[in-house]
């Protein structure tokens, strides 16, 4: 390529007040290979754009330069205007001018000479543009989510209602996640499970999802537009097309285990159904405890009892693969582990509960039926210290963010214990009060005005029990005294962390995580439901913690991004991607190592480049040795070239 | 003409011929021997032979042929070019041995005759060398008598000096010589008869202390011819690191490679240079279209091997190399072009 | 040192925030001198350690490389390779003999319009007593 | 000192039974001493394999050309070759593994121990001799050296005539092999980089006079490269001469070598050159000094190297040649790669 174009912006007097735009030109027709190079007041305009085109087709130019303001602006008006006078798009490049040079400087010499400087480079760089094509891929127009709570449900249904086929994937026998073991919710106090419960029939009963629960995300491969998944259905052992919901098996199951939706306050058989508003509304055998482990004897009774014959001990774990073409991950969040907060006695003690204990006991489904009783001796608890902040913001010991919901929900514990108990008296330690959202700061004033909670600023120092009561010794930092309360319970909210499991399939679907475990947003302010990797989406706590409402956000704008990609036909992807020189190659995977997209892999000896997964970032580049790896249209020559550019003269 | 020079006038001497720029051999802090300018008269006599040979001066590794510009008025391109003549003042090389005044002798064929290297001319007719014959035991690798040269061979040299001790015997070969002693007439003396004696007496004892020999050098040569497809060359050359010792430091050895060096990108300017290049790279015959020629080492060794005793003797009837034992000493695997030419002999026998 | 010494800067700016912090100290109209001639490129990660030398080798006085900061890169990691390679790039050149205010790096987010400005203005003024460099220039 | 004989017992073994192609060892060099390398194809002339302190040489580097020389074969002898490797040699071979140059199944590895000495340094040992020409150089049971000259035995004390790399060897006994002879001693180190002491101590300005007359020396012969088994490049990219061109190279690929440095032996070009070499050898480079050895001028490039291993330990604890599953130095990073140089 030696013949290029080179078009000075004067942009008004925007750079023509400080650039001497005749004097660039004049030096640029000096350039080697530059055989036209005019000025013009406003390049980007009609007239301005015309004076490219005609340039193009009379010089029979092979590359284009404009010197004007950000590439960030009008590449894209440059470059259509190239190709609509035939030269291909990518062949047009800009010399930024004003923002890097005429707005910044004021010796009109100076910045001059630095202009020149700037356009001679990009000339160097345009002469070894190579001309490219977008690349394209056909898109498998269904979607994958994993994770069953009320984002992966929001998410799912979104895209079902707007015509895409959906996976929903749930490792738990039935969705819902943590919300549908909620009793009520901030700050509205509305029943969590009724407003969930139509949701999830919703999903169970939509033609366009298929729900896959009791399932795992075993491997992704493939890129944006087109994953292949491979998901591990487990056995439940029971049909639920044949179960009637009878309850038999239940009572005749002799293997107790505590039941993770009561948070181990109740029992469950290893024959069970995880709550009574399950879906599918079906009974799944758990053979993590049938057979007992103790006694390795599959006893039968539940198969014997079952009059429709809907339990099948010959289930066998499946694997079913599935081609989709965008991912949304709602892997929602645990609580952080008990065993790391034995300081407040977690775990220890019976009346020293968590956030979601507390929940289930508030809950009318829950082990009390709706009555607040203490789990060691089912009295009534007379008062109540809340703990905000039990493991988080700390860290030294625990974590160091801020779990963001604990606050609302703290005052929403203390005024549904105020609402079962009225005599009692609820108190609550507490660092801040974040109240941030809308009727959430009236909500925690109501919790002091209207049921008499006492908050207390401070840390808890120590919890233990003496005489059948909890005592709590703290600090209150306004007066600065000494507190010891004589609890008869404690409720800790403890810090959300990213569910367990999440990391493993982060790992699985090649997605960053951040310094806490949650998965990583693209951007933390630009692309907060995009994931790292194109064409994955994120939704819920999995992300970061965050409440129902912003949870519920989250899915949608997830699922609206899932659908940028599904609602086209095929992907257009930019071909400025990475270029193996197979003749310098010695496979020594270094590139591969760094690739933050894995697109290189290594084949007989050579590296690979999946263009469709390169975002052509160059890492591969800088690491590789002998040069044998380059992004087109900035490769190390074009680089070289430039350099010398900007030194030369 | 012949003379001698007390040692003590010697640097008397060097400080007289201030109008030649003068390089004499001189030891770095690591014991490496190099000629470099003389500094006052001093010069360093102990040495055995320097690392880089003198062609480095003749020779230069970098030489610029010519300089271009290339400018632009309205439409009219104009490439403007400068032949570059290396303009040096008259110099003598102090201390040079005789088989690398031998070597210069080998250059002045190959680039004298019918198309003379003007560049390599400019530079060899200003320049005086000044031997020292060999007199302190040689280095483990001389072999200069089995390829037809000495330890006092007068071949390139226009002065040879012979130490005998207190003086020099100073033989005058050429013009050049004879001027180098006239810019200090009263420090030579004329030799006393018993003088040519002693000279001759010091020549046999160093042809003597010669260790290594390389026998029939000619009849090798003539062997060389039917050579090129034996397996000798594989077996030889699997030590060879492919690196350019042997060659770069050879004093007969002046392969070289022309480049545009560029200086400026805008206005277009640089040079035209040659350097130094050598047949033990691979990419020294590497063909634009993927095509080397001399592939693998074993190609390179032979090349190296035939350039020196067959090539070479066909068409100047020399050979080239002169027995220095550079490449022996200096390879970092042992190559040993002996004991390479040995096997030669041996081949089919 | 002559007065109207001018230092010349390369500056390996990536495309997406040190860059675009460039183009916003501009929108903002900062002022800072007209040194520095910037090269854009995607990633600092895909500054190799030979864009540095042979800035230096033609004839540069200083070379900056600037990047996102750690945790933004938009190609995710690629400042975390670029901060390991260029420190044993910075370590070496200063081993020969080079000033170590020659060679820089700096974290300049797309919103650092004025942290970009402060880091040329710095740079310039650390390289002015300094002199033209002369060590790894060809033909200095 | 091991002793090798029941290596060439196993090397005989090898060669009988066909097992490798050959073995790569060390024979007798120029003038029956010191050694140089030796390959040796039939068992008969096994016995021609020595071991002495004068096994300077790295052999991996042959690694190198069998490979090449297997690519150009059109049917190739698969058979491993058999290698004869010096612990630091021996962690050459593990980053061959790691940037998967080479297969374990490719080599047949005959480790022996250095134990508590190592290789002489040439120039360390011609000082001591002050001119006397050494014949040969054996390691006693007091693991001194015994030189034998013209005029008698000169023993030694191993520290004063080690190669600087061996006195800061970290693991003076392969750490990769099939067969081992000698013991895996190991020799108490204290100060692992203790050659960089002086050039550290000196001023920016006295670094770069030392470089700068070092680097001026320089004749860019490449015995450097060409020496070292990590410069395994089919072609260097401070070349840029197209020699790796293949049948699909196209002109273009051709066209497009950058070109980085002039080839004139320049000062400034011939820094640039061992600049790149060394920040390509970072966290590759594992001390077998074979570029200074090799280095025709003596320039201490080992310096260079060393520099670059210690600031790889120091600033990012990485370690070379140990372990071939590891990430290359600059393939990885962690969250808290020091960034105090950043602003």
């Amino acid at each position: 390529m030696k013949r290029t174009g080179v078009f000075i912006c004067h942009c008004g007097i925007n750079i023509a007040g400080t650039v001497d735009v005749k004097k660039v030109a004049e030096e640029l027709a000096k350039h080697p290979g530059v055989v036209h190079s005019e000025d013009y007041v406003y390049m980007c305009s009609d007239p301005g754009q015309n004076l490219i085109e005609q340039a193009i087709k009379e010089k029979k130019l092979d590359g284009v330069v404009v010197a004007c303001c950000s590439p960030n602006l009008h590449e894209t008006t440059f470059r259509n205007a190239s190709k609509r006078a035939g030269l291909n798009s990518f062949r047009c490049e800009i010399a930024n001018i004003r923002e890097q040079c005429s707005w910044v400087h004021k010796d009109k010499l100076k910045a001059t000479q630095k202009a020149t400087k700037i356009a001679r480079s990009i000339v160097e760089k345009v002469r070894q543009n190579d001309s490219l094509d977008a690349l394209s891929v056909p898109v498998t127009r269904r979607a994958l989510v994993v994770g069953g709570g009320i984002a992966g449900i929001q998410a799912s249904l979104d895209l079902a209602n707007s015509g895409f086929e959906v996976i929903l994937v749930e490792k738990n026998p039935s969705i819902g996640g943590h919300m549908i073991q909620l009793s009520e919710t901030f700050p509205t106090l509305d029943c969590s499970q009724c407003i969930l419960t139509p949701k999830m029939v919703e999903v169970s009963k939509h033609p366009m999802i298929k729900l896959m629960t009791y399932s795992e995300v075993q491997d992704v491969s493939g890129y944006v537009g087109n994953f292949k998944v491979k998901i591990l259905k487990k056995p439940t052992y029971v049909d639920p097309a044949k179960c009637t919901l009878c309850d038999e098996c239940t009572k005749v199951c002799p293997i107790v285990v505590p039941n993770e939706f009561d948070l181990g306050l109740t029992g469950r058989r290893a024959i069970y159904i995880p709550s009574p508003q399950a879906i599918p509304a079906s009974y799944t055998l758990d053979d993590k405890n049938c057979p007992d482990p103790f006694t390795t004897i599959a006893c039968g009774k539940c198969a014997d009892v079952c009059k429709p014959k809907a339990i099948d001990y010959d289930q066998k774990p499946q694997i079913i693969e599935e081609e989709v073409g965008a991912i949304i991950v709602a892997t929602g969040f645990d609580l952080y582990d008990k065993e790391h907060m034995a300081e407040y006695g977690l775990g220890k003690y019976a009346d020293v509960l968590d956030g979601l204990q507390f929940e289930r006991l508030c809950s009318a489904s829950g082990p009390t039926n709706g009555q607040i009783l203490r789990p060691s001796d089912h009295k009534e608890p007379k008062e109540v210290v809340f703990i905000q902040c039990s493991g988080s913001r700390d860290p030294e010991n625990h974590c160091a963010y801020c779990s963001k919901i604990c606050c609302m929900y703290t005052a929403k514990h203390a005024m549904l214990y105020k609402h079962h108990v009225h005599d009692g008296q609820a108190y609550i330690f507490y660092i801040d009060i974040r109240s941030g959202g809308k009727g959430y700061e009236e909500f925690v004033q109501r919790a002091v005005e209207e049921d008499g909670v006492v908050y207390l600023r401070g840390k808890v120092s120590k919890v233990f029990e003496d005489k059948g009561k909890i005592i709590v010794w703290g600090v209150d930092t306004l007066t600065g005294k000494s507190i010891e309360i004589a609890a008869d319970m404690v409720v800790l909210a403890q810090a959300m962390r990213p569910s367990v499991g999440a990391q493993e399939l982060a790992k699985k679907l090649k997605l960053a995580l951040d310094k806490d475990g949650f998965l990583a947003e693209a951007h933390p302010k630009l692309r907060p439901v995009e994931s790292v990797t194109s064409g994955m989406f994120l939704a819920g706590a999995a992300q970061a913690p965050k409440d129902i409402p912003e949870a519920v956000a989250q899915a949608s704008g997830a699922a609206a991004k899932a659908i940028t990609i599904l609602s086209q036909e095929r992907l257009f992807h930019s071909p400025t991607v990475a270029k193996v020189f197979n003749n310098l190659c010695t496979g020594c995977g270094m590139c591969v190592a760094v690739c933050p997209y894995d697109a290189l892999t290594l084949k007989d000896g050579k590296v690979e480049v999946n263009e469709v997964l390169c975002e052509g970032c160059g890492t591969c580049t800088a690491t590789c040795l002998r040069s044998a790896i380059q992004v087109k249209n900035i490769t190390q020559q074009q680089v070289a070239e430039m350099i010398n550019a900007c030194l030369g003269g | 003409m012949e003379k001698t020079l007390a040692k003590k006038s010697f640097p008397q001497w060097i400080k007289k011929l201030d109008s030649w720029k003068v390089y004499v051999p001189r030891k770095d802090g690591e014991g490496r021997w190099d000629y470099a300018e003389a500094q006052g008269g001093e010069v360093g006599l102990d040495f055995l032979q320097t690392t880089v040979p003198p062609k480095k001066i003749l020779f230069p590794q970098r030489e610029v042929f010519l300089e271009f510009t290339k400018t632009l008025s309205g439409n009219r391109e104009t490439l403007e070019v400068n032949e570059v003549l290396p303009e040096i003042s008259p110099t003598v090389i102090i201390g040079v041995r005789p088989c690398e005044a031998r070597a210069a002798w080998m250059l002045d064929e190959v680039f004298g005759g019918e198309f003379r290297d003007v560049y390599y001319w400019k530079r060899r007719d200003q320049v005086a060398l000044v031997g020292f014959a060999c007199t302190t035991p040689p280095s483990e690798n001389c072999f200069c008598t089995s390829v037809e040269g000495s330890p006092h061979s007068e071949v390139g040299l226009d002065l040879l000096l012979t130490d005998l001790g207190e003086r020099f015997y100073v033989q005058s070969l050429t013009a050049k010589g004879e001027k180098l002693i006239s810019a200090a007439k009263e420090l030579f003396e004329d030799p006393k008869p018993e003088v040519k004696k002693h000279v001759k007496a010091v020549q046999a004892e160093a042809e003597k202390k010669i260790k290594r020999h390389l026998k029939d050098a000619r009849p090798i040569a003539a062997k060389l011819e039917g050579m090129f497809d034996s397996p000798l060359w594989d077996e030889e050359s699997m030590s060879c690191l492919r690196c350019g010792i042997c060659t770069y430091l050879c004093p007969s050895c002046h392969c070289f490679d022309i480049n545009d060096e560029l200086e400026n990108p805008s206005p277009l300017r640089g040079q035209r240079v040659r350097t130094w290049d050598t047949c033990q790279f691979p990419d020294f015959t590497m063909h634009s279209s993927g095509h080397n020629p001399r592939p693998d080492k074993a190609s390179r060794l032979r090349q190296r091997l035939l350039h020196k005793f067959q090539y070479f003797v066909q068409v100047y009837d020399k050979f080239m190399c002169v027995g220095c034992g550079r490449c022996i000493t200096l390879c970092p695997v042992g190559i040993d072009i002996i004991k390479v030419l040995d096997k030669v002999r041996e081949n089919g026998a | 040192m002559a007065e109207d010494y001018e230092p010349r800067i390369v500056a390996f700016l990536c495309k997406w925030c040190s860059s675009a912090g460039s183009d916003l100290a501009g929108v903002s109209r900062m002022e800072y001198p007209p040194n520095v001639v910037p090269i854009q490129v995607m990633c600092s990660g895909s500054v190799s350690p030979l864009y540095v030398f042979s800035a230096f080798n033609k004839g540069a006085d200083g070379v900056l490389v600037s990047g996102c900061h750690p945790g933004d890169c938009h190609y995710i990691k690629g400042n975390y390779y670029a901060r390991r390679r260029l420190n044993l790039v910075k370590k070496l050149l200063e081993y020969v003999g080079l000033e170590p205010q020659r060679f820089r790096m700096s974290w300049v987010s797309a919103a650092e319009g004025t942290k970009y400005t402060q880091v040329i203005k710095d740079f310039v003024k650390d390289l002015k007593p300094l002199g033209p460099q002369t060590k790894l220039r060809r033909n200095p | 000192m091991a002793k090798i004989e029941d290596l060439k017992e196993e090397a005989k073994k090898l060669l009988r039974e066909g097992k490798v192609k050959y073995i790569i060892g060390y024979g007798a060099g120029t003038n029956g001493w010191p050694a140089a390398p030796l390959f040796i194809k039939k068992p008969e002339d096994v016995d021609k394999l020595v071991w002495d302190p004068t096994c300077v040489h790295n052999l991996v580097r042959f690694l190198v050309d069998e490979k090449r020389r297997k690519s150009r074969q059109k049917q190739p002898d698969k058979r491993p070759v058999g290698i004869i490797v010096k612990g630091c040699d021996s962690r050459a071979i593990v980053v061959l593994l790691q940037e998967k140059f080479i297969d374990r199944n490719d080599v047949y590895i005959l480790g022996v121990s250095c134990e508590k000495t190592g290789v002489v340094d040439d120039a360390k040992m011609s000082k001591k001799l002050a001119g006397k020409k050494a014949k040969t150089v054996q390691v006693d049971a007091q693991d001194r050296f015994v030189i034998t000259t013209e005029d008698g035995k000169v023993e030694v004390p191993a520290e004063e005539l080690l190669a600087a790399r061996c006195l800061e060897c970290k693991a003076n006994f392969p750490v990769i092999y099939d067969v081992l002879s000698g013991e895996k001693t190991k020799r108490p180190l204290d100060k692992p980089f203790g050659s960089l002491e002086k050039m550290e101590s000196l001023s920016a300005g006295e670094r770069w006079s030392f470089w700068r007359e070092q680097l001026d020396k320089c004749i860019r012969c490449y015995a450097c490269r060409s020496a070292c088994p990590m410069c395994y490049c089919d072609e260097c990219v401070v070349d840029s001469i197209n020699l790796a061109v293949t049948a699909d190279t196209t002109a273009d690929e051709k066209a497009r070598r950058t070109r980085w440095i002039q080839r004139s032996a320049e000062s400034s070009e011939n820094l640039v050159y061992h600049l790149v070499r060394a920040i390509h050898l970072a966290g590759r480079c594992i001390d077998c000094g074979e570029c200074e050895r090799a280095c025709p001028l003596d320039i201490p490039l080992r310096l260079l190297n060393k520099k670059l291993e210690k600031e790889a330990k120091e600033l990012f604890g990485y370690e070379v040649g140990f372990d071939a599953a590891l990430p290359a130095l600059v393939s990885c990073f962690r969250d808290e790669d020091p960034q105090d140089f950043i602003r």
